[in-house]
């Protein structure tokens, strides 16, 4: 990979970083109201994901995706406000931080664990059939592989060899359930198997490593190779929710260990090694983190949603 | 006058198939073995040589996934028809219908339509028991974002369908496995029958009997029998449950002041409770008795056509609560 | 007079669990994490470490599985309390209660018995948008098989919670996630509220109000203040939907010859259909004026405790509704 | 195996092939009300497999499962009475051909495919719990492969290394759909690796071999090593079910091939050469549709299931 993509890997994922410890204090000032999951550690996979996306590319998104969905390049702003509650958020200010939709940037986020598998598979379809070049991506973790939805999709994806790219999103943990006793296999991309697709698995703190699998994956959909399932191995560094009492199921020694393996730092050094300067990374940074707040206070200034939209888009009145 | 033909019911369903997708390349139909057999009541036959596997899809034994291609697929612009065989099976694709069809429109803030019929078959009459005979149709009518319609006839079926597909709201689309074989003499002209509207299946001044689906003919059987008695019966078919037509049924029960409900379903929690609570609440002064519902009993639907009938409403039941009703 | 201790409505399901799990060694817990979490609402907290894991089962993302598991051991002499998250997951589970649980008893004539409690939660008030809120408990009332229970307060749920685990129906047990965190004062001695029977939560003269779930609490307050303007009203939490104790509720309208329901979900095809219905039906003379229905709108609830409480009925709402129909 | 044992088999066979041609005849005399699914042809399986377990065994079927009661040893009587709707029915005829229960052998079918695989992971947890050495065996087709219900219920079981032998008897077809076009995988065992266990693909029409990979799966069970998930490789002979337009998939020389296949066959030319008799084979055979006329003129004298029936076991009284 050359350093200048990189490089925007490295600000993507900074930016992200950023974006969820804002974001974790907007919820600790109730200013977030939704179910909030943070994503500290896993900025790699969203990074290299999801940012190789086109506009009309679809991704699919579940519970924990608002980085997903930036790296997928819906704004900052727009993220915000659908997690504040504004009328300028991707749904209007009435889905929250745990579903929403944006539509111009083709982004579907749901609750349901599992569900987005066969959706994908169903965008997949409409692209094959119209004989487009747009692809899906749909993001789902370990616990997500659990579920029937996973299996009936994954299984008429490739079946029908459709467009879509399937990154499980292994971050150890379902909630409290570590992922050694919730899934009977593992590595879990030995499920991919169960669909003659490759078993592929990558380190998930590693953006080249992850992009690169990727890459690969979108081109042979894009070129009607069919389907991809990916395992992408990171950690959740913090609790499922903010106030997960997460000395039920860890120490926190498992989780400094895993600290170390900090996606940004690894990329960050190989950064330096290949001769960019710490000061540049560190301006850059020091312009992310401003806009943010830029952002931040754009939001605030925005309207909340109302009962009007709230009761306005439930169906659409029958033609007689 | 129009020309007319005699259609089954199944037949009837596969002219509405061809003639939406001969107008329109988004719609297509995805299911088990819709293509190949051309369903289990042959109303897709002939559609997989006519239109190919593009427009007719054999899925695999994976009702969620039908479901969510369904969602996925209409939310890039197709126009999914998507057939889960039996209404029993509907169980394992709720999450999709439910969750994701009934929520997206609203969740995209009026951006992404959900084009889809989900159709599917319910009821008793061909002897399969309780896992293959169920009434689930109420569900549906509570899911804010969706639009649920049970057609009674072959006439029905054809004109409902074809609104059904250029609606743009997810319809729940409930046939009835009883209703495959019944013959109509329908138009050979292109006509639609526009969702939300009910129909007087039959004038009459006495009671106003509101029935669903399989049921209608029963009610109307009932209705011709008491006209020899001297009672007059108009047979109101709401043809969709929500959203649903009240003006034509309180028209109706303001005119004969006595009203009977007759749904397969069990009473409890059941629809016949929604049309009951919509003519108590609309027309209260008016009744002279309470809304009598004649319902399937709270059993599972047991095995063979004598058992079926004695558990489900039949000519005879609305007979007997209508003379009940009308003290006769 | 027994002695008392005020706890919440998650610390007294806690306490029934204790109970029912020293008192029955069949009786097991199932569900995400059930064990670990000591479930979302940290309503099992402490079980594992008290009974371990073979009476307190994580399980996997899976909750056609959990509910299938449930089933399956409960026809081998277990008695599962199978916990879904979330209502709106049971979406996922509808197969295995509704063409399994709610039929094995019927379908082996009566030798197997399906003593299962699927617990879950359901409603709005805690700002998870519309994928997280919904209320469909009707589903289940119109399957027959199935007790449908939905306790209102910390009092309600223990003593309800330990007669659904007794019971050899498969029980679905319905909470409501925005009274976890409410308290009440209940008995520290052991006791059991027999399912199929409603509670006059507060007696009253002019008004028979049914409130169901987090709705009674909003009913109790209206109440309150309507008791200032000189209003009565008689509030009734049905307690169990099916089988429902229509004897309390006719009984009270009987009384008060008026008549409000009121319920979280939607109305159209709602179970305040059904209560609506039930009162018409047996009170049809006595009341001076239509039932009427306060219920949530069609619409998924919306984001944020604003619109959440817009959408849905609140004490003002009912206070209205009881002024209007009393012409007040 | 021992001869005897394969007699054994063999005249299980016998009986089954015969009982469901009487079923067929049945069905056309509309004597037999529900769909009725044949299962020629499929006999390997259910002899080699059901007839293994023991009467406090669970045995979990489908649809398809009149021959997987008959080998688990339920009679002929209480299943052909089950079918034709009389009250010494398995379930009081209140159940019909694609769905009963028969408690007292342990015996559950239902006719909504793949529900089956978590309810057997249930029993099989209860068995584990109970600390008995009961196990459970779990058939499903290859149709049933596709479903949700297959991952959810695989998973838990294996995770829990629950007594559960999966017998997935894959006879090609699910209706009019052609495993190749169904199943992204092939061997379908290879799901077997999902959740870490041995992939087995047995022949289906070789009730020796079916038997010895049952048997081992059976013991293992027993012995508290958890679950196994075993396809056996058959072929439907006959229709889904009567009147099904196989013309629409298949060939007729297709099924003549198989048929050559036979399972009877084989097994009775192994027998010959092994030095049993063919006249001591015919003679067992005479007996067995001997018998079988027996049971069904008994059966043909049985009252029908009554109403009352069918309303008194919807659900029991609250105690209160
Ligand atoms: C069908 C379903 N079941 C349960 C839940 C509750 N839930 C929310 S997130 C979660 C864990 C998901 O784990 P995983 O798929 O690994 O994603 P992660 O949270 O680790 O990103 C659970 C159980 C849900 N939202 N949907
Ligand atoms: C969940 C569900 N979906 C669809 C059906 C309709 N159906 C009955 S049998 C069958 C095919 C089953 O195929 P397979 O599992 O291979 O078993 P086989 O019939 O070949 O024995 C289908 C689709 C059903 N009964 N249940
Ligand atoms: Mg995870
Ligand atoms: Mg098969």
């Amino acid at each position: 990979m050359n350093t200048v993509t990189q490089l925007t890997l490295y600000n993507k994922m900074v930016l992200l970083r950023h974006f969820d410890d804002m974001c974790r204090k907007l919820k600790m000032e109730d200013l977030i109201w939704s179910g909030y999951h943070p994503y500290t550690g896993q900025e790699a996979v969203a990074a290299g994901c999801c940012s190789q996306l086109k506009q009309d590319d679809c991704l699919l998104g579940n519970h924990r995706s608002h980085c997903h969905a930036v790296a997928k390049g819906t704004s900052v702003r727009a993220m915000l406000a659908e997690m504040m509650g504004r009328q300028s958020g991707v749904s209007g200010g009435l889905g929250g931080a745990m579903q929403f939709i944006h539509a111009e940037n083709n982004l579907f986020c749901g609750s349901i664990v599992g569900s987005n598998i066969p959706l994908a598979a169903g965008m997949g379809m409409a692209f094959k059939d119209q004989q487009s070049h747009r692809v899906v991506m749909c993001m789902f973790g370990d616990g997500g592989s659990n579920t029937g939805s996973f299996h009936e999709g994954l299984n008429l994806a490739a079946l029908w060899k459709l467009p879509v790219i399937y990154i499980l999103e292994n971050n150890q943990f379902a909630e409290a359930m570590p992922v050694a006793e919730s899934v009977a296999c593992s590595p879990l991309s030995k499920r991919a198997r169960s669909y003659d697709l490759e078993e592929i698995t990558v380190d998930g703190n590693d953006v080249v490593a992850v992009y690169n699998a990727v890459a690969r994956a979108i081109s042979k959909a894009r070129a009607g190779e069919g389907t991809s399932l990916i395992e992408v191995l990171t950690y959740r560094i913090r609790g499922h929710y903010m106030g997960d009492p997460e000395e039920t199921y860890r120490t926190k020694e498992e989780v400094d260990k895993w600290k170390e393996k900090d996606p940004i730092k690894l990329c960050r050094s190989q950064l330096l090694a290949n001769g960019v300067a710490a000061n540049e990374l560190d301006e850059m940074e020091s312009m992310i983190v401003k806009e943010l707040h830029e952002d931040k206070s754009w939001v605030l200034q925005q309207p909340f949603a109302t009962f009007e939209q709230a009761v306005r888009h439930v169906w659409i009145p029958l033609e007689q | 006058m129009t020309e007319t033909q005699v259609v089954t019911y199944g037949e009837a369903l596969g002219q509405a198939y061809r003639e939406e997708m001969l107008r329109d390349e988004n719609v297509y139909l995805i299911g088990e073995d819709v293509g190949r057999w051309g369903s289990l009541y042959r109303s897709s036959k002939g559609l997989l040589a006519q239109f190919g596997p593009k427009r007719v899809k054999d899925a695999p034994l994976s009702e969620a996934a039908i479901a969510g291609c369904a969602v996925g697929s209409a939310a890039m612009g197709m126009r999914p028809i998507a057939e889960i065989m039996y209404i029993d099976f509907i169980t394992i694709a709720m999450d999709q219908i439910v969750n994701h069809a009934a929520k997206w429109y609203q969740l995209s803030n009026g951006k992404v339509k959900m084009p889809i019929v989900f159709r599917t078959q319910g009821g008793a009459g061909r002897r399969n028991s309780s896992q293959h005979s169920q009434s689930l149709e109420n569900w549906f009518v509570n899911i804010p974002g969706l639009v649920v319609v049970m057609p009674s006839s072959p006439y029905e079926i054809k004109g409902l369908l074809k609104s059904a597909v250029r609606d743009n709201n997810p319809v729940m689309f409930i046939e009835h496995k009883s209703l495959y074989f019944a013959k109509e003499e329908i138009p050979i002209e292109e006509y639609l029958i526009p969702l939300g509207v009910a129909n007087v299946k039959r004038e009459g001044s006495d009671v106003t009997v509101i029935a669903t689906s399989w049921m209608v003919s029963f009610a109307i059987n009932a209705a011709e029998q008491l006209q020899k008695e001297g009672i007059s019966c108009e047979v109101i078919d709401p043809r969709t449950l929500w959203p649903l037509d009240k003006e034509t049924i309180l028209r109706s029960v303001e005119k004969t002041k006595h009203c009977v409900v007759v749904t397969e379903a069990p009473a409890e929690g059941g629809w016949s409770a929604e049309a009951a609570a919509v003519v108590f609440e609309g027309c209260f002064q008016l009744l002279k008795k309470p809304v009598t519902r004649v319902t399937g009993m709270r059993t599972g639907i047991p095995y063979g056509s004598v058992l079926e009938m004695q558990v489900i409403p039949n000519e005879e039941k609305i007979v007997k609560a209508i003379r009940n009703l009308l003290n006769k």
